[in-house]
């Protein structure tokens, strides 16, 4: 359950506890029913502590991953995030990304929609920051680096 | 990561169990993972969110609570040894918890007289935490983590406990060699 | 609903109005003067979301290269703008002036043209920003570079032996009395003319139809920055790094000083031309000078290069190309050629 | 400078430094410029040290937003992408979507082209959570909440 | 390269053609069947990047609802699988028997039609696994309720002054001496004939040309579960939620009892449909029933509405609807018709 | 947090300035922001890395430095005043920061002589952190916040001083009252 979780977190201070997704899974199930079958206020009252459990899982998971712990579990893909954000927000602080006032110089990697705008592999994008990371992570551009 | 971290002990006690004296019949209650149905005048556990609720609609009383005279012995205790870091007195886990339910109760009841109690409370509680935390800063320092001692701290302390006893690990390591 | 003007229009006015379309993609073709004039237009759109440049896909505005001249075609206006580089009709400003003079000479270097009437118009427009023009010899930065120096950059004339050798180009200078250090202003009448005789004839050996009056060319000036070697900078880094430089100089123009430090710190080390072999699809070039664009340029002016077949350069583990010459490829700078990437596109 | 920048930011405990985007932009062309200049020992070891300045005030602006403070600044909108991962990581977790398995349901909101299908809005994804992420601050998608 | 095959091909390898394809997007109507089918698709499919259900782009699989009966394209091959619902042709497992049946029933119910003789097939292909058919009385989930609550809940026939008025369903019982808790299996031959005359009779009131025959169907059952009362429930929420209830049925598929008790809960409070309304473009039903499907579901058997126009329901603050009669909508669930989306639309 | 902070105070040391004996002409050297050049038996500043680059091509040699000497004199000090929290000694912010260079420049002469000099700093150090952290923790624990005491600590210890401060002051917080 919810609070297990975040007091095996809470014990670990070195790694990232490797939750399976069945874990996950078993409870995501019961609360969905939760909510889809109740909305009085004792049960939206329970759904409130579990989501602040939930957030504090997030917290201390993630706060393990920007200091550098490998991410596990169900959620290592979401947490891994984190460490794709550190490398552009380094790349940009220190001048590896073509540049101007917190925009960016980046190629399309794939076919996309953007601002819809039709683009294709090797066209060239101009993106504030945020977007360039945003659309980093869905792998639909790569900033031009200025040395590999 | 501090904050991160109190803000979880925090969330955990609300679903953590508390004794409950049933006051009236309630239930069934369906929360998700069981079903929860109460008799009037029985002994019962059920998560802490849900006994504050059911303490709010009168319908049951949480009974692991603190009162002010216990406060007042676990105070008399801890000054008897002061300077003992070792002998720590043992406290429920969530025994900084249930200060804090006692708290409210005693704010909501409003009077002169619970106002007074509550200005008491403050002030014992302000000298336990006081008395512990300077045990627990000697207990980490003196690298002492026997199973006993730490059982008898609150999750609170045993969280400064490892977080001392974490800088003064790092502090020493840190410099002393990678 | 096409309004096709024949007769060229190059007129400021273009710019601004693609500027307050409010458009926030331009499809171009892959050139560094037509790069540089999107660049220039992006710098000014309000767009705060993001601004699109794509070479295949479509957009309201287009710019494009045909054999008649240039155009502009905004939504369902097209204009012709005739031989004029899309960089010239870019507003005038101080802000501007470097990479509207990069993107006017890179046209005016790589299509080996004289200045179009339009351009010296500009040029003139420039004068009281500091600006200046002369007919001059063709070599990069003569204002401010010891001669040697700018000998050994040299790519149109290239000079045999001395164009990528710079103990050759002392030497060379040393025969003709002059010292390897000193600039053109240290020169008086008489040895200007020797040196222009020297580099002649040495081109000569190479293009028979070349003479002196080749040598002298309107050359243009802002501050310490030649527009020729502005070119050559911009050329070279287009082929070796790709774009991201004509952003760089486009946003930020002081960036010109750092890549043409660079363009001189490279060329300083020197290079070698072992020669060029030729197939059905493309030329392949044995040299240590690793840029396509400026190999291409030293082979059209010996008339043994075709413009429209790409430029192979043969390095120590196999043939490398831009994007200039591949436009397909969706990769900036220099990049290997896969034998059956390349049999594909 | 980047030192000054972290060491502000250690100073600081309860607000996010408000760095302005002029203070980076100095930095940054600066950096870039060195880059783009040099590539010998010294020069990549001033790099390096930068590096790991920028990966600090990373960390340490990131966590703050982690813990709740409101992020403000040049990266206000990087750093702001921390609370859209919370919210829809308790979504998750608490049975506020569609899901099963770590797939997620979602509503496309605007044209786009995921994994080669090109997708109108309105039409219905089923995505691994760390896509819906990434595809969420790009504004793509949507996930359909059990419970709004 | 069509291969249009005229003769209905009804065929469980369908699905495993659909699935083996590789697939990762479908084409579909909005249509709980359909969406119910791709559904299970999708739970098959090894691709775990995502699966995409499109309704107006374009997919390599695409299901249609055609006048002439449903076709499934997958690539160039196209079948025609008549009336059948698209759910049964999915392969029957354990497993997915729930939204196998949800999805049949669905179609069968929306549509008013009987089971087909391949959907009947299929039904008893799955009695081995625990499913039953009987012929027996249309009011929902008669084994398990006591009857006042399947009266309650009785959408087709409608029943006048019964379905939506518990009270008056109690009190109709108890008028013809049954328990309000009574389940039909507790009543005797004789009570079952008054109970049907009962409802018949009034059911004639709104609908002459109805008979007592009418109220007797082929019943499928599948553990707790009445086919028709999954279909109700399934329709009820495609109204009310959107998409997200059949999904989760679909991939776990015991989610069906969360929904069937909520779609008591919200049917036992009762529900009153206080008239129709028409324009050129749309119906407006008065009523605190809110499912426009269940709205036009009760009205068609009247005759009183066209199934290709849409049903608004009146609610205090203004006319909803839901995806289902507006596709061109990107939302889920029960959202306000606003005036100007709808003039357009 | 901690491990952040801790990594961030070493980083933010390596371009702080170190005063350096000029052992060799060198540079110009553009490090983006300014230009160096370095003329022999001049003394100068240059950034920590550069300082530790140019220490290893004989360049330079750094002058902020500890010596084993100086360590032992520290101890004494703080050992005259073990009882007196106040009376922290002055030190260098990065004094830690100092040592481990002259771990590092130890190691590197790989003798006997320089192996027993190492042993004997590790063991002085580790004298110097324990009682100057138990020294910040009494502080913290007192709530002196005098900008005199504050000012001798060094980086890292400032860090244990507000981190403790943090927990005793939230400690109690968290409790008496949100």
């Amino acid at each position: 359950m919810l609070d297990e979780l975040v007091s095996n977190e809470l014990k670990r201070d070195n790694e990232v506890v490797d939750i399976p997704q069945d874990t996950v899974e078993k409870l995501v199930q019961a609360l969905l029913r939760l909510r889809r079958k109740y909305d009085d206020e004792l049960h939206n009252e329970e759904l409130k502590v579990f989501e602040e459990l939930a957030e504090s899982l997030f917290e201390l998971r993630l706060e393990k991953v920007i200091e550098g712990i490998e991410p596990k579990g169900f959620d290592k893909e979401v947490l891994s995030v984190i460490n794709v954000m550190k490398k552009v927000y380094v790349g940009y602080l220190t001048g590896n990304y073509y540049t101007h006032k917190g925009n960016v110089l980046c190629l399309v990697n794939k076919k996309a929609i953007l601002d819809d705008v039709q683009l294709e592999p090797g066209d060239v994008v101009i993106l504030p920051l945020n977007k360039v990371l945003a659309l980093i992570t869905t792998d639909y551009i790569t900033p031009i680096e200025v040395k590999e | 990561m501090v904050n991160s971290k109190i803000k979880a002990i925090n969330r955990i006690m609300m679903v953590t169990k508390k004794k409950i004296l049933v006051l009236d019949d309630w239930g069934p209650f369906d929360d998700g993972f069981e079903e929860i149905s109460l008799s009037k005048g029985s002994e019962d556990e059920v998560s802490t969110w849900l006994g504050i609720k059911l303490q709010e609609k009168n319908v049951a009383k949480i009974m692991d609570m603190v009162s002010v005279d216990e406060l007042g012995r676990v105070l008399f205790q801890e000054k008897q040894t002061i300077n003992t870091p070792a002998s720590l007195s043992l406290l429920p886990k969530d025994f900084y918890h249930r200060v804090q339910l006692l708290r409210e109760n005693l704010k909501q009841k409003n009077d002169l007289q619970a106002l007074e109690q509550l200005r008491k409370l403050d002030q014992v509680v302000n000298e336990i935490v006081s008395i512990r935390i300077r045990k627990i800063m000697q207990l980490a320092f003196l690298n002492i983590s026997d199973e006993s001692v730490i059982d008898r701290m609150t999750n609170e302390e045993f969280l400064v406990y490892k977080i001392i006893k974490d800088i003064i690990d790092r502090g020493i390591g840190d410099i002393i060699g990678n | 609903m096409e309004n096709y003007l024949k007769e060229p229009v190059p007129d400021k006015q273009i710019s601004s109005e693609i500027i307050s379309s409010g458009t926030k993609c331009i499809r171009i073709p892959y050139n560094p003067d037509s790069i540089i004039f999107s660049f220039l237009i992006s710098k000014y759109t309000s767009n705060t979301d993001g601004f699109y440049l794509t070479f295949k896909g479509e957009c309201p505005v287009k710019l494009d290269i045909t054999p008649s001249g240039r155009t502009v075609k905004i939504f369902e206006r097209q204009y012709n703008i005739g031989q004029n580089s899309f960089s010239s009709l870019f507003p005038i400003s101080v802000d501007d002036i470097i990479p509207i003079l990069t993107g006017m000479f890179s046209s005016i270097v790589l299509e080996r043209r004289l200045m179009t009437e339009y351009e010296r118009n500009v040029i003139s427009q420039m004068e009281n920003l500091g600006v200046t023009i002369e007919k001059n010899i063709k070599i990069p930065n003569y204002k401010n570079l010891p001669l040697f120096s700018s000998l050994t950059m040299s790519i149109d004339p290239f000079i045999p032996e001395i164009t990528g050798n710079r103990e050759e180009a002392m030497k060379a200078l040393k025969e003709i009395g002059i010292e390897a250090t000193d600039r053109l202003e240290d020169l008086d009448e008489a040895k200007i003319n020797t040196l222009m005789m020297r580099i002649a004839s040495s081109v000569m050996k190479i293009n028979p139809k070349f003479d002196r009056t080749d040598l002298v060319a309107d050359r243009v000036y802002f501050m310490e920055y030649d527009t020729l070697e502005l070119a050559y900078t911009v050329l070279y880094f287009l082929d070796l790094k790709g774009i991201g430089d004509l952003f760089q100089l486009v946003f930020t123009p002081n960036y010109a000083e750092t890549l043409v430090m660079k363009f001189r710190d490279e060329m300083v080390k020197g290079f070698k031309i072992n020669g060029i072999t030729e197939n059905s699809q493309f030329y392949v070039v044995d040299s240590s000078l690793k840029s396509p664009i400026l190999l291409q340029l030293i082979y059209l002016q010996q008339g043994r290069v075709r413009r429209d077949k790409p430029i192979f350069v043969k390095l120590q583990d196999g043939l490398y190309t831009s994007r200039y010459f591949l436009t397909s490829w969706a990769k900036e700078g220099l990049n290997k050629v896969e034998d059956k990437y390349y049999a594909k596109g």
